[in-house]
């Protein structure tokens, strides 16, 4: 699987009939791609004990997250650390609007979800694009610290620190026969979720597949790399900076309204700064700017802490013990990943196989005296 | 003798050769010029010598000494001064502070190296004008008064060479001339050594024994300064004819 | 029921409770094919082994304290699987680490019930984290049994029939402070010192029912803020002289701190979730050298107690836990927190006792309904337990701490419920456990 | 007017130990451009060096002194050790191994030292003055710890200003060519740097605990604050961080007390972004003299 | 002492031959008049003016310090200059910003290369055009046929105008991986494939082998039948060759200007490259350096 949104290079074409095959190519791929993580998706689903089921509803809304945070850190070069608040403006909208006795169907939450959220996106994004490096790292950080307190604030709303419990939606009737024709097992609402999870993730990709290959996501690229460059090329860097903040924030939107359906819980102690840490760490170990690494480095953070704690117990420590290993071993494995694989898991992968590549090539047609 | 020798060094930066094959030999007690338009190398030929870069060919002595490859840091203990251009004070330190960072090299130098430059005192009796404003911060210095600060910063620090990179940029001719003409000085007073990188070719080379043309980082010829200087080499390559 | 949800929240209670309980006829449906509903076919139940499990903050800024009700837990399941188990069979407990997130919380319930497949979740600890699992628990149709949290929450049969609390609710610990205030500093200007959440809210509700006009400030902190020093220095201005406190231990050893900086001398009201004399005591004397020794730096404040307190070395309970601890705990002095996982894990052991041989998920849950009023625990009152209320404790008495660390009693043992319920004196003697320490069946 | 001041008092005492904190990030900062998240990590493994010292009967100033030594060490072998092979590399990560650290060095002193609160005691009183009818929020411990930073900010400032070390110190921190020219050992300099701010960093830790009770997480609230400080203060200007920390401490104490409580975080937002409109380099970026 | 800039100039007699306008020629001029820059109290330009003719190439030279890449910097919007007006078909350029050039008909190249490191060479080259393709996000983000048929125009335009500096096996390549001179070609064709009327080429010579340069100066030659070229660079044997017309700056001000023989023959020009000959006895006189900054010219 190539989903790589920084290499998206087609090959040197012969001519224009190649090349708009070629191009066709690009829409079909990300249709391609999708389908094939919506099929692995269903396959994984339904192959897996409901434990790993829930683990991998978590999976789906850690890395639609990352998805969108690697759009932004990895595409257009600016860092945040206030994702975790974004995906909270998301989790709270889906559950004020499930907290009815009719709820609009999940398709319409989500997508008021992603529209709030992007609004909130666009104010910080206005003042984002302003600010560089660690200026803009303290500016999230800010945020992500301060956006839970509203919550405690407006009580009436927001129930504040107690939070807003989530009815995850009922698994509607031809659900539950698709899943008794898939795999002859009842539905349960938290396989719901899931699929519910899986189909926003498909979508997501999707879409970032086809932004990342599109100009839009060229013009991200030129303005990470060369500001200058990228102005003299008619790119309007405050407008760009607020366009990838804005989309970014819609993708931490949407993964907010899948964790509050997955948490069932949208509360403030839920969107702490650790987990917009954790958003952040999973993009870099993953390899940032690669989508491919949002998996990774998603998978990373749902999946390592429980294997260490599992491994913790069975080399009989105690509950306590298991516990604070987890933490430990993450910790180091962070450290590790940056010192031994500073391009984190996909860009140590992709250096290797494009120098590998230029070799060959090297090889193969001499570089022509031009 | 040959204080410093310099032989067949080549530098590359990425996939630009910065560098190509040079041979320098600067002799003691001499003004020794490396001239040329800009992009011509020469601030990358000082930049391999005093160990910012490191060469991917050649070798450099100095004092008999290899000296390839070690560390900037060392070099001032080894009796050479890079004096950077006038950009190079540490703007936001006072001129006293960066004149006594200059001192720290002279901490290592044997006492006996004749040197013009002992104490602030010394340099504040050179250069005036910078006494005056021992305490400001150096960034409100103008051009010239940079020029002054770093040459005085390097001279702090005891040297026998002094590599000296475009003392003329961005200064008016006369004050070019006066600082070239304090740099005449230095070597006929204190038996200094010098390599001086300079664009202003005639002006280098009316204060220098030997000069070197360097062109796309090969080295087109070295002449004494005299037989350069109505030489049609260096017209040609500076304006092209 | 005695509480009254807020409109809005009610009728989304409903349309829950509709959906709960078409999944209930759901499992309800699974569960009678397997047959005759004995024991043995339900998940973390076999005729050598009960597994259960629970979610406390093991790590993180709210490990403190709370991660030790666990420990209380594992030692005295193991006592009693050293004295032959319950109905032999041995009870295997896990503690998951949720770092007081409810997200984690979701993620280790998740393990617990679908992985480890436990019998019953015990003891799950906190407000907003076990509030994300309990509609999970309930459809999945786990016993969700001694929420360690006083919210009210847990006492909802209707919609979460098998869940269950177990400490008293804040509301009710509220009311009788009120009314000790009321009846007994009548002239008492009072300040209220709250968490920001359904610990300080509740407890304040409770309270202002007998001294809503005597009431002068209300305060509240955010817990992880640790700068307090502005909201005691409000209460210094709004002259209050009688401060209630509904916070958690840190919190009252930071507010007598800051009280302490203003030269701020009230008297202290803490609810019983606060005032571990053992913890705050240790930490208090410690804050400065020369501080005398010998006498609590608490000398004077009032609380509550719902049952024996681990300084009460002469109480037949405390001797109990005392011994449990010495023969399976850790080697570390035996603290309240302790003390309450034992208790807590008293009360599973005696429903799983009354259970029986054949017992199951549904009979547990029948157990607390049925018998749970009776159950012979350390709390002074019992607990509220019956088809209609799934609430725990229901009364404590006022206490005073003395300058040697024991308590005096300010009131008899008092029992009320949320709402307007009357607080009553509470008459009948305590249990006191039985020979073996094990409860019997 | 009493309310007044005690807040006021109160907003210092916090923004003084914000201040120190945030001094400890603006060291690393202004040598490295690195910011790191593991500081308070750090400074809380420290103050648990200095508790067991104390535990162990060492009177408090030698626990105060063996947690600088140890906070000193610590910085310069996780420079050495995590941060030097990660220079050059990309900025994000040296912030994701910090974060790593900031991680693994919490969970293992849960694991050495426990997760319960312990408490810290102060070597001086913990009840306030009272000037007549006035009940001033200040206590010997917060004049301990006003003085203590100060000693502190003092002693930087003589060491950068008339110390030779501290002279090449600002030197290598505003142009390490230019100073490794001048025969200065940069790479030396910045392990130092980092060891510096390591007992800068303990300093802080223990000024926090002193007179309260520490758990493995209790310097999380300042690992947020500290940095929003720095920020504020211009992140390389030491002077810019203690105004920032006093700021933000003055800040957050009136808005607890006037507004409320649950607004603190959002008051620090609100200046932050107050300052970054105003200035998008900090209040005292040290930038300007640069680019002249 | 700056020679005044006309109206109108007339095409120099020695300068390279009068090109007729045609159709296909490039017909606008671009015109910097009186343009000054302060930095602090530092005068970068001082009342400096330049023409670019149509469909000629136009070079500054000048010592290094001289002003040319701040005057390079006014010209494209990167620098407000206190004083001064720019003027490009007919139009005045007020208030001019950098990511207007491209839709300006203005395109500039970077001193050393300025590729974007993060794509390849095509993707450099298609982002130098993308201002031209009219698709909006919702298109890119759907994937719609309409966004397609834009990116594979782009691409069909960004290969052939590398094809055209025969750099077409270039295009899959990370301008990492690539020798300097083909970095250089990739930035060329990342400038050219706006299909500018107007090239500002900066230093573009830097770097380049002897053989590399005067293949970029026949290359510079061509496009003068599609757009003017404004070049600041320091090798003066190509300057020579290929500038219609030259302006030479020392200290911020404009010393010569005329046709490459005017130019190399001005003993102004003479004495600004290769300095004067420091005559002895001059002695350093610092009273004289106070007085007189950087910015002081000697008489």
């Amino acid at each position: 699987m190539s989903t790589d949104i920084t290499t998206a290079v087609p090959a040197p074409p012969a001519g224009p009939s190649a090349m708009q095959r070629l191009l066709g190519l690009n829409l079909v791929r990300s249709l391609l791609v999708s389908l094939g993580v919506l099929v692995v998706g269903v396959l994984l689903l339904e192959s897996t004990d409901a434990y790993t089921n829930t683990q991998l509803s978590s999976l789906t809304y850690f890395t639609i997250a990352a998805i969108g945070l690697t759009a932004l850190t990895g595409l257009n070069g600016q860092i945040s650390l206030g994702h975790g608040a974004l995906m909270a403006v998301g989790a709270y909208t889906t559950a004020l609007m499930l907290d009815t006795d009719s709820p609009l169907p999940f398709p319409v939450i989500a997508l008021a979800a992603i529209v709030m959220t992007s609004l909130v996106g666009f104010v910080v994004g206005i003042g984002a694009a302003r600010l560089h490096g660690p200026y803009l790292a303290g500016a999230t950080l800010a945020f992500a610290v301060a956006l839970p307190s509203v919550a405690l604030y407006f009580k009436g709303t927001f129930n504040g620190e107690a939070g807003l419990t989530v009815i995850s939606p009922r698994p509607p009737e031809w659900f539950v026969s698709f899943i008794d024709a898939v795999s002859g097992e009842f539905a349960t609402s938290s396989k719901y979720v899931a699929y519910l999870g899986l189909f926003c993730l498909v979508i997501a990709l999707f879409f970032a597949l086809n932004l990342g290959r599109s100009k839009i996501g060229r013009h991200w690229r030129a303005v990470r790399d060369q500001e200058v460059a990228a102005e003299i090329a008619g790119i309007n860097l405050g407008r760009t900076r607020v366009q990838a903040f804005v989309i970014s924030a819609a993708y931490a939107g949407l993964a907010g309204a899948v964790m509050a359906m997955v948490v069932r819980l949208a509360a403030p102690t839920v969107f702490t700064l650790v987990l917009s840490l954790s958003l952040l760490t999973a993009v870099v170990i993953g390899g940032l700017g690669s989508i491919t690494g949002a998996f990774i480095g998603s998978a990373v953070l749902v999946f390592l802490p429980p294997l260490v704690t599992d491994l913790s117990t069975d080399a009989k420590l105690s509950d306590t013990q298991a516990a604070q290993m987890s933490p430990l071993i993450y910790g180091i494995v962070l450290v590790l990943v940056m010192l031994l694989a500073p391009g984190g898991v996909m860009g140590t992968l992709s250096m290797a196989w494009r120098r590998r590549r230029a070799r060959r090539q090297l090889t193969a047609t001499p570089t022509k005296k031009g | 003798m040959s204080v410093l020798e310099i032989k067949n060094l080549t530098t590359t930066y990425g996939p630009v050769k910065a560098l190509d094959s040079v041979d320098v030999a600067v002799e003691t007690g001499q003004i020794t010029a490396v001239l040329g338009a800009n992009g011509a190398g020469k601030t990358s030929l000082l930049r391999t010598v005093s160990g910012l870069v490191k060469p991917t060919a050649g070798t450099i002595t100095l004092d008999g000494t290899d000296i390839t490859g070690k560390p900037t840091e060392s070099m001032v203990h080894r009796g050479m001064a890079h004096v950077p251009e006038g950009r190079g004070v540490i703007a936001e330190l006072t001129i006293e502070e960066n004149l006594r960072l200059g001192m720290r090299g002279a901490a290592k130098r044997p006492t006996d190296t004749p040197a013009p430059v002992r104490t602030l005192d010394d340099a504040y009796q050179l250069f005036p004008v910078l006494g005056d404003r021992r305490n400001a911060q150096a960034h409100t210095l103008s051009g010239g008064e940079r020029q002054m600060l770093v040459i005085a910063r390097a001279l702090l620090a005891r040297p026998t060479l002094l590599l000296l990179d475009e003392p003329s940029l961005g200064l008016a001719p006369r004050i070019v001339a006066q600082i070239f003409n304090l740099v005449r000085a230095l070597v006929n007073d204190s038996g200094l050594t010098v390599l001086l990188v300079e664009q202003n070719a005639r002006s280098a080379l009316s204060i220098a024994h030997t000069g070197v043309v360097l062109n796309l980082g090969k080295v087109v010829v070295t002449e004494s300064a005299e037989v350069l200087q109505n030489d049609a080499t260096l017209r040609h390559s500076y304006l092209g004819f | 029921m005695a509480h009254q949800p807020t409109p809005a929240r009610r009728s989304r209670r409903l349309a829950l409770g509709a959906a709960l309980a078409a999944s209930a006829l759901v499992v309800a449906a699974c569960g009678g094919g397997d047959g005759d509903g004995g024991g043995g076919s339900d998940p973390g139940i076999t005729d050598e082994s009960i597994k259960i499990g629970g979610h406390f903050p093991l790590t993180g800024v709210a490990a403190p304290g709370y991660s030790e009700i666990p420990l209380g837990h594992k030692a005295y399941y193991d006592f009693v699987n050293a004295n032959g188990g319950v109905h032999d069979r041995e009870i295997e407990f896990i503690a998951k680490d949720d770092g007081y997130n409810p997200a984690k919380t979701t993620e280790v319930v998740n393990e617990l019930v679908l992985k480890d497949e436990v019998f019953a979740i015990v003891g799950g600890l906190g407000t907003p984290t076990h509030q994300a699992v309990t509609n999970f628990l309930n459809s999945e149709g786990v016993p969700d049994l001694t929420v360690s949290s006083g919210s009210i929450l847990w006492d909802n049969p209707e919609e979460l029939p098998m869940t269950f609390g177990w400490q008293p609710d804040y509301e009710s610990e509220g009311k009788i402070l009120g009314q000790y205030i009321a009846e007994n500093m009548p002239d008492a200007k009072v300040g209220i010192f709250g968490q920001d959440d359904e610990l300080g809210e509740d407890g304040a509700k409770g309270l202002k029912q007998y001294v809503e006009d005597q009431i002068v400030a209300e305060v509240t902190y955010v817990p992880g803020n640790t700068d307090i020093g502005p909201q005691i220095a409000e209460l210094q201005k709004s002259g209050a002289d009688v401060v209630v406190g509904f916070n958690v231990p840190s919190y009252t050893a930071l507010s007598q701190l800051v009280s302490l900086k203003l030269n701020y001398k009230p008297e202290w009201l803490v609810s019983n979730v606060g005032s571990d004399a053992g913890l705050v005591g240790s930490l208090l004397e410690k804050f400065s050298e020369g501080a005398v020794k010998g006498s609590s730096p608490l000398t004077g404040l009032y609380t509550t107690a719902y049952m024996p307190q681990s300084t009460e070395a002469d109480d037949p309970w405390i001797q109990l836990w005392q011994k449990v601890w010495d023969e399976y705990g850790d080697g570390s002095p035996l603290t309240n927190y302790k003390v309450y996982g034992m208790a807590e894990a008293y009360t599973i052991v005696e429903a799983m006792m009354k259970s029986g041989e054949d017992m199951s998920r549904e009979s547990i849950v029948d157990t607390f309904e049925q018998d749970g009023g009776d159950f012979t625990g350390p709390n002074y009152v019992p607990f509220r337990y019956s088809e209609d209320r799934h609430a725990g404790i229901g009364g404590m008495k006022v206490v005073q701490l003395q300058a040697d660390g024991t308590t005096a009693d300010k009131t008899p043992v008092l029992k009320t419920d949320v709402g307007d319920a009357e607080i009553e004196e509470f008459t009948d003697s305590a249990n006191t456990p039985p020979e073996s320490g094990i409860p019997s069946d | 007017m009493q309310h007044f001041i005690n807040v006021l008092l109160n907003g210092i005492t916090q923004g003084i130990v914000i201040a120190a904190f945030a001094l400890a990030l603006v060291l690393i900062f202004r040598s490295t451009r690195i910011v790191n998240f593991a500081q308070g990590s750090q400074a809380m493994f420290t103050t648990y060096i200095a508790l067991t010292l104390m535990n162990n009967d060492f009177p408090y100033w030698v626990a105060f002194l063996g947690a600088l030594a140890a906070g000193f060490i610590i910085g310069a072998v996780l420079e050495r050790v995590v941060i030097r092979p990660l220079e050059g590399g990309m900025e994000l990560n040296i912030v994701i191994a910090t974060l790593g650290l900031y991680v693994a060095i919490q969970a293992l002193a849960a694991i050495l030292f426990g997760s319960d609160y312990k408490s810290f005691s102060s070597p001086v009183g913990v009840q306030g003055f009272q000037v007549g009818d006035l009940n001033l929020a200040l206590t010997p411990t917060s004049i301990f710890v006003i003085c203590t930073v100060g000693v502190v900010v003092v002693g930087l400032t003589l060491l950068f200003q008339k110390t030779q070390l501290g002279l090449t110190m600002r030197a290598a921190a505003f142009d390490g060519e230019v100073s490794r020219i001048l025969g200065v050992r940069v790479s030396h300099l910045l392990t130092f740097g980092w060891a510096l701010a390591g007992l800068v960093g303990s300093v802080a830790g223990i000024l926090v605990a002193t007179g309260s009770f520490i758990y493995p997480s209790y310097m999380e609230s300042l690992i947020a604050f500290g940095f929003i400080a720095a920020v504020i203060g211009g992140l390389d200007s030491p002077i810019g961080a203690v105004v920032g920390g006093l700021i933000l401490g003055i800040v957050n104490s009136l808005v607890s007390g006037y507004l409320a409580p649950g607004l603190v975080t959002i008051g620090a937002f609100v200046v932050l972004i107050a300052v970054l409109l105003l200035k998008p380099g900090g209040l005292f970026s040290s930038t300007q003299a640069r680019r002249v | 002492m700056t020679p005044p800039i006309e109206p109108d100039p007339q095409p120099s007699p020695s300068g390279g031959e009068p090109r007729p306008h045609d159709p296909g020629r490039p017909a606008s001029r671009y015109l910097a008049q009186g343009v000054t820059v302060r930095f602090g109290g530092l005068v970068a330009l001082d009342d400096v003016s330049l023409a670019v003719e149509p469909g000629q190439v136009h070079g500054v030279i000048g010592p290094n310090g001289a002003g040319k890449t701040t005057l390079f910097n006014v010209c494209c919007g990167f620098v407000k200059p206190n004083a001064g007006s720019l003027t490009w078909d007919e139009r005045e350029l007020n208030n001019l910003h950098a990511h207007d050039l491209a839709g300006l008909g203005i395109a500039r190249t970077l001193q050393g290369v300025g590729l974007f490191p993060g794509m390849s060479a095509l993707e450099n080259v298609m982002t130098g055009a993308g201002v031209r393709s009219t698709s909006g996000f919702v298109s890119a983000a759907f994937g719609l046929p309409r966004a397609r048929r834009d990116e594979q125009a782009l691409q069909e335009r960004a290969m052939q105008t590398l094809s055209d500096l025969g750099a077409a096996h270039l295009a899959p390549r990370y301008p990492g991986m690539l020798p300097y001179p083909d970095q250089k070609k990739v930035a060329l064709a990342r400038a050219l494939v706006s299909e500018p009327r107007l090239l500002l080429l900066d230093e573009p010579a830097a770097g380049l082998s002897e053989g590399e340069m005067d293949e970029l100066g026949d290359l510079v030659q061509q496009l003068t039948s599609r757009m003017s070229v404004l070049i600041v660079e320091h090798h003066m044997d190509l300057v020579m060759r290929i500038c219609d017309q030259i302006t030479v700056l020392d200290f911020g001000q404009v010393i010569a200007r005329g046709t490459p023989a005017e130019v190399r023959d001005d003993p102004k020009v003479i004495a600004a490259y290769l300095g004067a000959e420091v005559s002895a006895g001059e002695e350093i006189d610092t009273a004289v350096l106070e007085s007189h900054g950087t910015t002081t010219k000697g008489a």
